[in-house]
């Protein structure tokens, strides 16, 4: 009984987050439109949108190799299966244990790999220019986050996400200096990591800007419609992601009804929350310069190795 | 100690390696090949003559077969083959002045000083009078070093050379009445040899640079490693 | 003894005869079989000693010390005969740079050396070995300008100069030696027997000892090469004709070095008691040590490939005179495989040297180039010759230095940086000649010759063999010999 | 027979192999078949008989030793087999194998070159019998024998085709270093025999030197073996003899020459020295984080796709030394078990990286094979020329990035964890250190990532930029079965990590006397389940999955093929190969971010534009080192003026002083 339970709760979290993904999207440009006093397209315009998608015709460009139609399909595929280790609803989650906090952004890792070099297949410009770019951000990026992951990890004593929150919500509250830092390059990091304004901006396709854009632009039909996909649900983790970290209350330890049921409006209303910020700080701020985005990174990864210190320094008795 | 003591012998003999020594001197300074080559000859004979008397002094009979190599060798042949060689080579009026004849003679004096030195130790063990004649042969050997350093005339270099052989000889006799005599056949017969093939080297230089000073003889200095000489005969 | 004097006095006999014969290609062959009579000499001589141990009489003494540098020194003879009869007729006949007087000299001259080399090594009498080695100037002297050009004329009077002015210092020491002798023996005693001396050498007097010492250290020093008495060496090896170098490099040094260590033993034995007992391996050490570091330095930027190798000669003597001088059994030891393998390497490398020179008929090293182009077998011996002798294994040299740098990190930790700088640096300097030499393309109109690589094959492949496994023969001279020398036994 | 006993004579087996294959390798200077018939069969046969000692040594982890009638008669020739080495054999093995296989196809276009096919043969030979030997010696003597050997070799190898310049230049540049890494080593050795009174290992084994002494031995051993294994500073050999060398070649020196000065330095520091220290510890950690991020930037600068490959190399060298570090520090604070979870990380990551590293350079040859260029800017769109080489070097690239679920991924994470137990330490100083290191090595694997991608997708993605690209053809089956073989090798340490780790624990017990907890051959639970967990094989699994899935639901229901339209050209005239992306400007931010790093040279033509990035060590240390060697070289050279006068002034002086000094 108990291993359908857990089978049941590893599958439903991550197609929960899949499924969620693109309604976030929706709420967060509703916000945005909101804060421009625009009316903004209604909610479910995402999910619309990626249906019409899969619907139309894919073209291929010729000058594309056989890799560039298995990319989408492989990003898909690891952004999920990176979702699939991130509590949603509950910390029981044998996917948690299957792929810990590094193999999740070893996952990440592997989909972007694999959308750079979907990029660079094409041999267009504007491919090169936007994967040349993604790198240099996922270069202070990702260490940056794994900075984020290892002083929780030196703190709960475990890489295991599940195990991180669970730690977080069995043991006594406490206000942690390295938590607040870990916090704020998480959110600058997200920020970064999902293309969204100031490091790239989703909505553009000025090719001096673009980012992420610029290596989906051969993509069309199904294969494109996988990738936005793709990038919804990376979002969505990111938030998941640092909800679960940061403010785990709500989730439910045990797969209890009351619990499991009262955990997803928590969420909802947590990544509420943090949409609304989000839309927020794209609202007021600008998209900066290329070459001002490594100066953000290294922000970035400084609060990140502060954290971490900070956990060595300040709480190395815990 | 006091020459008093001494018998007639042996003052004689301590007479004779003093104006061996001066020889030596003689030998650093003089500038005049021919004078040279007889300054040799002199030496030479004193030489031999030390080695005889000391024969007399000590009467064994291997002193006196030395003293007349020597005298043939250093006091006839090989002056008479510089003689010829002089003559050969057009070398009578040939001289080469010291650069700095008052400090090359200083030098020789602090050599013979510090030979005096160095073979204190070694002489006091010996009793017979002619110890110190040790200090004496030393300093010719140092002297004839010194004449070949200050010599730019190849044949001066020679005469230094030969110098030295005499200043061992001397040592040998008046440390040890003489080596064992198939040492000194062979001492000798090297002797003679070397003597032969000077000859021939003077002839070879000269006619390679047609000239015997040696300071000439310099191509090989590794900076220049020859480079001219193997590429002119390839 | 009949070994010993078949050993010794073929050369004589060779000396003579080959004096007389006139035609140059007989008379290589000749000097070839001669060669080879004496090696037969040597290896009876050595069966014998190693049956009934230590030979000594008629004023000859052949222990372990030097019966195997006997037996080298024959072999290397022969090979280096085998080597010269065809090298030297193309010298002959195509360059003409040698008359045939020049031939008749050159062969009867090279039977000279040889006779006086074993008479050095094998005789007992002091006064003899000075005149022996003496001998062996006068021989090669007038070789070493045998091509009259005005640079070997030079050259053969540095050498003549130089080394006639050290023998006479070392003919001093031995008198200073035989005068501290005769204090002690008896009348009538042959004070000059090495074997007599090294009997009583405890009662010798110290300062008398000390000073004899110097005189000889400079005297022989002067022959083996050490810096800075080395001046003549490098003009020698690199003037003279191929051959000659190979065994001035290979024999020469060997046996100056050879009555050095025999002049330190008995020094030690007489200082033993002294207030400085180790006064004459400190003094070989610091010439050693002095002599490998100049040596080491002076291998960069050469030009003339002969002078390189000869340099190098320089540098290793300099080695084994530190591992005398460090004393002890290991560093004796390596010492004295030291003297073997680099003999052999040596000389084997001026051979292919010659072949080299030949090809590309110049001794200029910018001028030789793509050897392993345009004849392999030379490339090859000269490139692994020179990975020999820069002390690569599997090759006998590294395992000497092996030793030697293992005894000097026992003894003298604190000096085994300098060695291993002086290693790097030696090695860089041979390396960065000799690659270019041996790889890229070769100049055009260079086209490869009659070579004769039998004797590096033999001389490689010994010392390969000596790298990999030292047979116990050799071992068990060597460690008598080490015995000898420092007292104590190895194994 | 009992297993146990197995080990030794298999690795006896692969050294007569090897000379076997040399000697093979010399008749192929009359027969050139031989070369492809006898020699690398043979080869072959040496690769596998490594291959089962080593595991054969693993599976019963006791050691074996022998003695041979070779060496010094006092001190005879010793081998012996144990868990250490057996981790190495392994690794040998497992890459000479493949190699073997890829060789003769890779060799056949030398046979009408000039370069004598027995210069090949014969070097590559007795380069594997040297490493072997290293592998198998029990003794200083021996060991430092094959080491120089195996050094020597090698240095043939490099300069085979030695017609070029370059390569004669970077051979004298190998074998010098070498010759320096031998010397130091050769001390290090000799420190520890003058504690230990012997050069057999188990005298050194056996006896204590002291802290200094230790330390000195240490600091040898970590330049001398640093040096070889390419670590900065004294790296600048690797990135110019490895691609100097015939792929192949590359391959071994690159996948297994460089671990065995790791292994070599292993066997010195953990296990005949002895006494962990701290401070060794923390040396390792620096300079194996410097060498790593040191070579990750070069390594992201360089257009040679074997440049490329080579440095690299340095950059995975450094993270192993990181590791070994770890594990110093560990063992030195007295925590065994994490002390052998670092120890793994390293020896995981030594095996992955001599799969991968083989694989790419294997791969690196196949396309000069077919394209002829090695230069990334003249290379593009070889994926649809020789899709089989192409899919393979992507996977190589994949592992080298380490993304799951390929095993770079895995020795990385175990690296990560074995970093995040710093908690346990109890000196504040190591506690920051470790974290910082594990800071410095995610940074390095971002970049490699970078690195990769890049390598990737200008050389095989796009569309090619040059003639030769364009006329790109597959290689030879042989070559392709090569590099698929080490695709097998690269599956299993990626899937089974479990097994594999299992099989290395022998080795960690050896030297820390401790194994990480017992894990099934399905899930990596170093520590506890609960703290951390990791299982290759299902994310393959889930990835496969929902791929499947993704293309069968998403399939047109007309099912028209896909079509095909030319490349969207945003408007502007139709983009051509010279507008792609070259390798210098995907990697130009970087460059702007990194500058400090780089000794740029930059030169720009009316219609080209040169970019070199090489790093400073050049121009700091090496250049000055050698001006000073010629001005001592002509000070000594002054001294030889040529007056005879001098010379015997010197001679009459050194007389005279010695005298005085005397009397």
């Amino acid at each position: 009984m108990d291993r359908f339970l857990n089978l049941g709760a590893a599958l439903l979290q991550p197609l929960l987050l899949l499924a969620a993904a693109p309604l976030l999207t929706g709420v967060i440009r509703r916000i945005k439109a909101r804060l421009q006093n625009r009316r903004g397209a209604p909610l479910l315009t995402p999910y619309r949108d990626l249906r019409k998608l899969i619907a139309k015709e894919a073209i291929v460009a010729r000058t594309a190799s056989p890799l560039f139609r298995a990319a989408p399909y492989v990003v898909f595929a690891a952004t999920l299966l990176a979702a699939a280790a991130l509590p949603v609803f509950s910390t029981v989650l044998p996917g948690a244990r299957i792929a810990d906090a590094i193999a999740l952004i070893g996952l990440l890792g592997l989909a972007r790999f694999v959308l750079v070099l979907a990029g660079l297949d094409a041999g267009t410009p504007f491919g090169g220019m936007g994967a040349s770019r993604e790198m240099l951000v996922t270069t202070f990026a990702e260490p940056a986050l794994l900075l984020v992951i290892f002083t929780l990890a030196m703190t709960t004593h475990t890489t295991n996400l599940a195990g991180m929150a669970d730690a977080t919500l069995t043991g006594a509250t406490v206000l942690r200096p390295s938590y607040l830092f870990a916090l704020a390059a998480l959110l600058l990091l997200g920020v970064a990591e999902c293309g969204r304004i100031p490091v790239d901006n989703p909505s553009t396709h000025l090719e001096l800007t673009m980012i992420h854009e610029g290596m989906l632009l051969e993509y069309s039909g199904r294969h494109l419609a996988l990738m936005e996909w793709a990038a919804q649900l990376k979002l969505t983790l990111f938030a998941v992601l640092t909800v679960d970290l940061f403010l785990p209350w709500g989730l439910a330890t045990r797969l209890t009804t009351p619990a499991v049921l009262a955990a997803p409006p928590l969420l909802a209303l947590k990544l509420l929350l943090l949409a609304a910020l989000l839309a927020l700080s794209e609202t007021v701020l600008a998209k900066m310069r290329l070459f001002r985005v490594p100066g953000y990174l290294t922000l970035a990864f400084l609060l990140a190795l502060l954290g971490l210190l900070s956990h060595v320094i300040l709480e190395a008795a815990a | 100690m006091n020459l008093g003591a001494l018998s007639l012998l042996d003052q004689a003999v301590l007479v004779l390696a003093a104006m061996a020594l001066f020889s030596a001197f003689a030998l650093l300074a003089q500038s005049r090949l021919l004078a040279a080559i007889h300054v040799f000859a002199w030496q030479g004979a004193l030489v031999a003559a030390v080695a005889a008397l000391t024969g007399a002094a000590s009467g064994d009979v291997n002193l006196y077969i030395s003293a007349a190599i020597t005298f043939v060798l250093k006091v006839l042949l090989i002056p008479w083959m510089l003689h010829r060689l002089v003559r050969r080579l057009a070398l009578e009026r040939q001289s080469d002045p010291l650069p700095y004849p008052a400090l090359t003679l200083l030098a020789g004096a602090a050599i013979v000083v510090f030979a005096d030195w160095v073979a204190a130790p070694v002489a006091q063990f010996e009793h017979s009078a002619t110890r110190n004649v040790i200090a004496i042969s030393l300093a010719i050997v140092l002297l004839g070093m010194l004449t070949m350093v200050v010599r730019r005339q190849a044949l001066a270099q020679v005469l230094g050379f030969m110098a030295i052989e005499n200043g061992l000889f001397l040592a040998a006799v008046a440390s040890t009445h003489g080596m064992p005599l198939v040492v000194e056949l062979g001492v000798a017969f090297d002797v003679l040899v070397a003597m032969v093939l000077f000859g021939v080297f003077f002839l070879q230089i000269k006619d390679s640079i047609d000239t015997l000073d040696i300071d000439r003889l310099s191509q090989l200095s590794a900076s220049v490693e020859q480079d001219e000489a193997t590429e002119a005969q390839r | 003894m009949i070994w010993l004097l078949l050993a010794v006095f073929t050369p004589l006999a060779g000396v003579l005869l080959l004096a007389l014969l006139p035609r140059a290609g007989a008379a290589g062959w000749a000097n070839l079989g001669f060669s080879a009579l004496s090696l037969a000499g040597a290896l009876g001589l050595a069966t014998r000693v190693l049956r009934h141990g230590v030979l000594d009489a008629h004023g000859f003494r052949v222990d372990a010390f030097n019966v195997y540098l006997v037996v080298l020194t024959t072999f290397v003879g022969l090979t280096t005969a085998v080597f010269s009869r065809p090298y030297m007729y193309y010298v002959h006949t195509d360059e003409k740079r040698v008359s045939a007087r020049g031939m008749r000299l050159y062969h009867s001259m090279y039977q000279g050396f040889l006779f006086t080399m074993l008479l050095a090594l094998t005789t007992d009498n002091l006064g003899i070995l000075w005149v022996a080695v003496e001998g062996a100037t006068l021989a090669t002297v007038l070789l070493v300008s045998l091509y009259r050009t005005p640079a070997a004329i030079e050259a053969a009077w540095k050498y003549f100069i130089l080394c006639g002015v050290g023998i006479a210092q070392a003919l001093f020491g031995t008198v200073a030696l035989y005068f501290a002798a005769q204090h002690v023996l008896p009348a009538g005693a042959n004070g000059l027997s090495w074997s007599t001396l090294y009997a009583i050498a405890p009662q010798l007097e110290p300062r008398v000892m000390v000073v004899a010492f110097v005189f000889l250290l400079v005297g022989y020093g002067t022959k083996v090469g050490l810096v800075p008495l080395h001046s003549w060496l490098p003009d020698a090896h690199s003037e003279g004709p191929t051959p000659m170098s190979a065994v001035l490099s290979g024999l020469l040094l060997n046996v100056a070095l050879y009555a050095v260590v025999r002049m330190k033993m008995l020094t030690d034995a007489a200082l033993a008691h002294s207030a400085t007992p180790e006064l004459a391996g400190h003094l070989l050490m610091g010439f050693g040590l002095l002599t490998f570091l100049t040596a080491v330095i002076s291998l960069h930027r050469r030009r003339d490939i002969k002078r390189l190798f000869s340099y190098s000669s320089i540098e290793h003597m300099g080695l084994m005179s530190f591992g005398f001088g460090v004393g002890g059994p290991l560093a004796t030891f390596a010492a004295l495989l030291h003297m073997l393998v680099h003999a052999l390497t040596k000389s084997s490398i001026f051979v292919t040297v010659g072949h080299a020179t030949h090809i590309a008929r110049t001794q200029r090293i910018e001028r030789i180039r793509g050897l392993i182009r345009t004849q392999p077998a030379v490339g090859w011996g000269l490139l692994l010759g020179v990975a020999a002798i820069a002390g690569f294994p599997p090759f006998g040299i590294f395992t000497s230095e092996f030793l030697l740098l293992s005894a000097t990190m026992q003894l003298w930790p604190w000096l085994t940086p300098l060695l291993v700088l002086g290693l790097v640096v030696a090695f860089a300097g041979l390396f960065r000649s000799t690659q270019p030499m041996v790889f890229g393309a070769a100049p055009p109109g260079q086209y490869p010759v009659r070579a004769n690589m039998l004797p590096v094959l033999t001389h490689l492949a010994l010392v390969l063999l000596l790298g990999i496994a030292i047979p116990a023969v050799l071992a068990h001279w060597l460690d008598q010999a080490t015995q000898l020398i420092t007292g104590r036994s190895l194994l | 027979m009992n297993p146990a006993a197995l080990s030794l004579p298999l690795a006896e087996a692969a050294v007569l192999a090897a000379l076997a294959s040399a000697a093979a390798g010399l008749v192929a200077a009359r027969w050139p078949r031989a070369l492809s018939w006898l020699a690398f069969p043979l080869l072959g046969l040496a690769g596998a008989c490594a291959l089962a000692a080593g595991i054969d040594a693993l599976w019963c982890g006791a050691a074996q030793t022998a003695t041979l009638p070779l060496g010094l008669p006092w001190l005879p020739w010793q081998i012996a087999v144990d868990p250490l080495s057996g981790v190495f054999l392994l690794i040998l093995g497992a890459v000479l194998l493949p190699v073997a296989v890829y060789g003769p196809g890779y060799a056949r276009e030398f046979r009408n070159g000039r370069d004598s096919l027995a210069h090949l043969g014969v070097f590559t030979g007795l380069f594997v019998a040297g490493m072997l030997g290293v592998l198998l010696a029990a003794d200083a003597f021996l060991f430092m024998v094959a080491w120089e050997l195996m050094s020597l070799a090698s240095y043939f190898l490099v300069c085979f085709q030695h017609e070029h310049a370059d390569n004669r230049r970077a051979a004298f540049l190998y074998l010098l270093l070498a010759h320096v890494a031998g010397l130091l080593i050769l001390l290090s050795f000799g420190v520890l025999a003058a504690a230990g009174g012997g050069f057999s290992f188990a005298a050194m084994r056996a006896a204590h030197p002291d802290a200094l002494w230790a330390a000195i031995a240490f600091a040898l051993a970590l330049a001398g073996f640093g040096a070889k294994a390419g670590l900065a500073p004294l790296h600048v050999w690797l990135p110019e003899a490895h691609p100097a060398a015939p792929s192949h070649i590359s391959a071994l020196l690159s996948a297994v020459m460089l671990k065995v000065a790791l292994y070599g330095f292993l066997r010195v520091v953990f296990d005949l020295i002895g006494a962990p220290q701290w401070g060794f510890g923390v040396t390792l950690v620096i300079v194996g984080a410097a060498s790593a991020v040191l070579g990750v930037l070069l390594a992201l600068q360089q257009s040679d796709l074997k440049r490329l490959l080579a440095y690299s190399s340095i950059e995975n060298m450094g993270i192993i030394f990181l590791a070994l570090g770890l594990a110093q520090i560990f063992q030195a604070a007295g925590h065994p078990t994490l002390a052998a979870l670092a120890l793994l990380a390293a020896l995981y990551q030594a095996l992955n990286h001599a799969l991968l590293k083989g694989l790419l350079f294997l791969g690196a040859g196949a396309v000069l094979h077919g394209a002829h260029v090695r230069s990334l800017d003249r290379l593009g769109g070889l994926l649809r020329r020789m899709p089989r080489t192409g899919w393979m070097f992507l996977i190589g690239c994949l592992g080298m990035a380490a993304v799951p679920p390929l095993n770079g991924f895995v020795s990385e994470w175990l690296t990560f964890q074995a970093a995040l137990q710093a908690w346990q330490l109890h000196d504040s100083l190591l506690r920051i250190l470790v974290p910082l290191a594990a800071a410095a090595l995610a940074l390095t694997a971002a970049l490699a990532a970078t690195v990769f991608v890049r390598a990737f997708g200008v050389g095989f993605l796009g569309r090619a930029r040059s003639r030769s690209a364009r006329h790109a053809h597959e290689v030879s089956g042989g070559m392709l079965a090569g590099q698929a073989l080490l695709v097998v090798g690269i599956a299993v340490a990626a899937l089974l990590p479990g097994s594999v780790l299992g099989l290395l624990a022998r080795a960690a017990v050896q030297l820390t006397g401790h194994a990480p907890a017992a894990s099934g051959w399905l899930w990596l639970t170093p520590l506890d389940p609960a703290s951390a967990s990791y299982a290759p094989l299902p994310i393959l699994a889930v990835l496969l999955v929902v791929g499947a899935l993704g293309v069968t639901l998403l399939r047109p229901h007309r099912g028209a093929p896909v079509r095909r339209a030319d490349p969207w050209d945003c408007g502007f005239a139709p983009p051509t190969p010279q507008m792609q992306y070259s390798a210098a400007g995907f990697a130009q931010p970087q460059r702007r971010v990194f500058a400090p790093a780089y000794a740029l040279h930059e030169e720009a033509g009316v219609d080209r534009y040169e970019l070199t990035a090489s790093d400073r060590t050049w121009g700091r240390l090496y250049r000055p080192l050698g001006a000073l060697t010629d001005r001592a070289a002509d000070l000594a050279r002054r001294a030889q003026a040529g007056h005879v006068r001098r010379y015997l002034a010197w001679s009459l002086i050194t007389l005279l002083v010695l005298l005085w000094i005397v009397s």
